[in-house]
């Protein structure tokens, strides 16, 4: 058309829209964290790999580095890992049956009940873990 | 409250010769019932006549004037100045190229549309032929429904992949999966070839977003997620072993 | 001239050859999922849950994981989040815009690095089961 | 030789309609609007398909040109109407004095009716308020203000007129007293530029006057604006129309799931510079809801001020009502009233009238240009207004 021959090189908003944090709702936070979890389960499952890389270096290197996990500083990070993965696997649980066409209409309902799941789990690992 | 007072705008503007976007700052009174849309005719009006705005019904059965007022993608003329704070930032839609200042092109959201097909209304909002003889059918139930679309493009703007513009998007898949639901003479199977794609039903991301923007209240969220629902019952015996009897499809 | 973002051709011939069965692509990914939600649960409980100061002991790994269940497990586990977390971070990567060639090598590297790590976790469990 | 080529100011209703007509015979044609298509009084009309009942009475020309308006949209743009039908409703004991010389009305100007009991009206439409005494059923339907339209452009464009909205004209170009085209600035790339032409037609609806002016030529059109209201919901499913002669507030007309009630009346010199005053909202509220009760207590989703064009004696019409004026049609060829070569302008009418307003002007322009072809906008069906973005025909 006519008109949307002419502005080839306009100046666009800079930002991408999915970046774009202003006015958005519930639904696009989950899927932001969603996708947060995600990326930093997949950099923890190559730490992972790698720190079970040491058990090929036999009991001293193993048994080390098990010492330094009892630090306080790892234990928060051990919690922060089993919230990150209690959210992403039950927001997840909740996509999985919504995206199916599964309880569409509780969507909403559903992401509640899956953040006060997280907080349960996470509250339960934390008895556990630094108590 | 409903006191007249002084609200600072700040616009999106694209010109010609501007390499890079910028923001104008314009100071108007506004009463209880300004709305931004109110707000720029003013100023195009008064103070900048160079300001380009998209608009023509005035109470959001158009969809012209749909933009971004404080990161939210809203129709203009519905939006009234008294529920937003101060300043209000205005910006084109996203997603959409600009053609200046707050006009985007809108071929976009058209061209998504086309293949899917719809009319756009019904010829009646009751089942059966009103001709003022026969008593009336029954009101055609359900608050969203597509047929209430106005095309306005917010949820394209809204949708988090607004990045992709491969993405058909949720304006043309609540399309289709009411066009499966109705066919009204269209080919059912056309239609889910089309969604069934990286691209299509699959590439949602569940975050309804695009129905809590949308202004018509046509809910394409929950419509795509229907459609993949309808996918999954189409396909999934295939998976099962009716795939291998019918021979590659 | 209009500009790219208007011209992509939404006609069902041109979609029909780019896909890779995407039905079964979400179904995979959430199969993955719910079969990870399950393993990760029994994973966790397991392996630090119900251990002694939540890691074992060099010893004790060594003589958990030659358990075939704890094996077949670990290695259906490996698997599973392998899949999933490559798919994951293939549609991330989507949706910063990738096209064309630069989406075509993103993908084959990505599958690469999938079966690179799945062979070489498969390796490690061996290696730490039998090898020590 | 080349097409005559005409240029056409205004893209609204009028100008849509127009287009396609000329396209169709051949011309050559560039139409100009200043903003969006639409976006003057076209786009702010209550989407009301009139069946012509409305003016049957006092405005008898009208009345007929709706009805024979009304049955060739519904054939040439299927799909674009809510086949609702209306109803008019008796609400008093002088509404129902007035119930025979309506009928009668609607008879002579051909419009089919069909008188209803209370009960049945009530029947048809449950919305309506139980106070009614009688109704009147008539083919009124319901459409999109601008997709409406927008089916005109997008024929017009696939038959190579060009449309180019965001195209603001500044002034006339001149030969003596013969216009022979139009000064123009783009309002999206600030351009300015002058575009010749055999003719030009003014089709600026409510602003006519002032294109007129710049040629020289007068035009007796008064900006009539009135306020519509727009309530969340659809709180009936036919339109509904009180049975009286026209006033304020008297009709509800279904539009999706919105409802618009309609609609008052005063006049003013300047359409750019409409407001909404002080209890028309409420006005359209109260007496909305004496036709539909649910309007009472509907939620406001926008209220709005569109100026008309009313066609009336030039001058003198301050203050009042515009009712009074014509809602008919006019097609003024300058050269006759003004001695202005080259130069037409068209103007009052209503958004049901499009068609036989364009069918009007172009047979002008056609003679004033020694054109021979018949229009064919009667027949033609009209591309999906899809096609207007797309460029593809049906």
């Amino acid at each position: 058309m006519t008109q949307a021959r002419r502005h080839d090189r306009r100046p666009q908003p800079r930002r991408p829209r999915w970046l774009d944090p202003r006015g958005r709702h519930l639904g696009t936070w989950a899927f932001v964290a969603n996708r947060l979890t995600g990326l930093g389960l997949v950099a923890y499952l190559y730490l992972h790999l790698v720190i079970l890389s040491t058990l090929l270096r036999g009991p001293e290197a193993w048994d080390g580095l098990v010492e330094l996990f009892r630090r306080p500083v790892f234990l928060t990070f051990d919690l922060l890992l089993v919230a990150g993965l209690a959210f992403h696997g039950l927001n997840g649980l909740r996509v999985a049956l919504v995206g199916s066409g599964l309880l569409v209409d509780w969507h909403r309902a559903l992401l509640v009940a899956a953040g006060i799941l997280v907080g349960l789990v996470t509250l339960v690992a934390a008895v556990r873990i630094l108590a | 409250m409903n006191a007249p007072r002084t609200v600072l705008l700040k616009v999106f503007r694209s010109g010609p010769d501007d390499k890079a976007p910028r923001y104008d700052q314009f100071r108007l009174t506004a009463g209880p019932r300004t709305t931004v849309l109110d707000a720029l005719l003013a100023v195009r009006r008064r103070q900048d006549p160079s300001l380009a705005v998209r608009h023509s019904c005035l109470h959001g059965s158009c969809g012209t004037c749909g933009m971004r007022v404080n990161g939210r993608e809203v129709l203009a003329c519905v939006t009234r100045l008294k529920e937003l704070g101060d300043p209000v930032v205005v910006e084109p839609l996203a997603g959409a190229p600009v053609a200046g200042d707050l006009v985007v092109d809108m071929e976009h959201v058209y061209q998504r549309l086309e293949p899917v097909g719809r009319p756009l209304v019904r010829a009646s909002e009751r089942a059966g032929k009103n001709d003022g003889k026969a008593g009336p059918g029954p009101v055609l139930e359900g608050l969203e429904r597509f047929e209430d679309c106005i095309e306005c493009g917010l949820c394209l703007s809204a949708r988090p992949v607004a990045g992709d513009p491969r993405f058909l998007g949720p304006v043309a898949l609540a399309a289709a999966e009411r066009v499966l639901e109705e066919p009204r003479g269209a080919d059912p199977r056309a239609v889910l070839g089309l969604v069934d794609d990286a691209h299509g039903a699959w590439r949602c991301h569940t975050a309804f977003e695009c129905s809590a923007v949308c202004p018509a209240r046509v809910d394409p969220g929950a419509a795509i997620m229907r459609l993949r629902g309808r996918l999954l019952r189409d396909r999934l015996p295939r998976l099962v072993g009716r795939y291998h009897r019918e021979g590659r499809s | 001239m209009a500009t790219q973002i208007i011209k992509e051709d939404f006609s069902e011939a041109s979609r029909w050859r780019r896909r890779p069965r995407p039905t079964f692509a979400w179904l995979a990914q959430v199969v993955s999922g719910v079969l990870l939600l399950v393993l990760l649960t029994v994973h966790m409980v397991a392996q630090h849950f119900v251990v002694e100061g939540g890691l074992r002991t060099y010893a004790d790994v060594v003589a958990w994981i030659r358990n075939p269940i704890v094996f077949a497990t670990e290695a259906l586990l490996l698997i599973c989040v392998t899949w999933h977390g490559i798919a994951g971070v293939h549609a991330v990567l989507l949706d910063l815009g990738l096209r064309g060639r630069a989406e075509r090598i993103v993908a084959r590297a990505l599958l690469d690095l999938a079966v690179a790590t799945i062979l070489y976790g498969l390796w490690l469990l061996y290696a730490i089961a039998f090898r020590s | 030789m080349d097409a005559a080529h005409v240029i056409v100011v205004g893209g609204g209703g009028t100008g849509a309609a127009l287009a396609h007509d000329l396209a169709l015979r051949g011309l050559a044609v560039t139409l100009l609007e200043r903003g969006e298509l639409t976006s003057g009084t076209t786009g702010r009309h209550h989407g009301l398909l009139h069946s012509g009942a409305r003016y049957a009475v006092n405005d008898p020309e009208s009345a007929v040109e709706c009805i024979a308006e009304n049955r060739i949209l519904r054939r040439i743009a299927p799909g674009s109407f809510e086949e609702n039908g209306g109803l008019f409703i008796v609400l008093t004991d002088e509404d129902m004095d007035y119930l025979p010389r309506f009928l009668a009305g609607c008879a002579a100007c051909g419009i089919p009716t069909r008188e209803l009991t209370a009960d049945q009206a009530l029947a048809l439409e449950p919305g309506l308020t139980t106070a009614l005494k009688a109704a009147v059923w008539v083919p009124d339907a319901t459409m999109d203000a601008m997709r409406l339209p927008l089916r005109f452009f997008a024929t017009a464009r696939g038959n190579g007129a060009q449309l180019r909205p965001f195209s603001e004209v500044t002034g006339l170009l001149t030969a003596g007293r013969a216009v022979t085209g139009v000064m123009l600035r783009d309002r999206l790339t600030g351009a300015e530029g002058e575009l010749a032409a055999d003719l030009v037609v003014n089709a600026t609806g409510p602003w006519c006057e002032r294109l007129a002016a710049s040629a020289g030529a007068t035009v007796p059109v008064q900006p009539s604006p009135g306020v519509l209201l727009a309530l969340v919901g659809r709180l009936c499913d036919l339109v509904v129309n009180r049975l009286h002669p026209a006033g304020d507030g008297d009709i509800v007309v279904p539009q999706r799931r919105l409802s618009i009630v309609g609609t008052s009346t005063w006049t003013v010199t300047d359409p750019d510079d409409l407001e909404v005053p002080d209890g028309h909202i409420q006005a359209m509220y109260r007496e909305g809801a004496k036709l539909v009760p649910a309007v009472a207590s509907a939620a406001e989703r926008a209220a709005w001020s569109a100026a008309r064009p009313l066609i009336g004696a030039t001058g003198g019409t301050g203050g009042g009502g515009g009712r009074e004026l014509s809602r008919t049609f006019k097609c003024f060829d300058h050269a006759v009233t003004d001695a202005v070569e080259g130069f037409v302008t068209i103007t009052g009418g209503k958004a049901t009238t499009l068609r036989a307003m364009a069918e009007a002007t172009a047979d002008l322009v056609c003679a004033k240009l020694g054109v021979e072809a018949p229009c064919r906008t009667r027949d033609v069906v009209l591309a999906p207004h899809t096609a207007y973005y797309t460029g593809r025909a049906a």
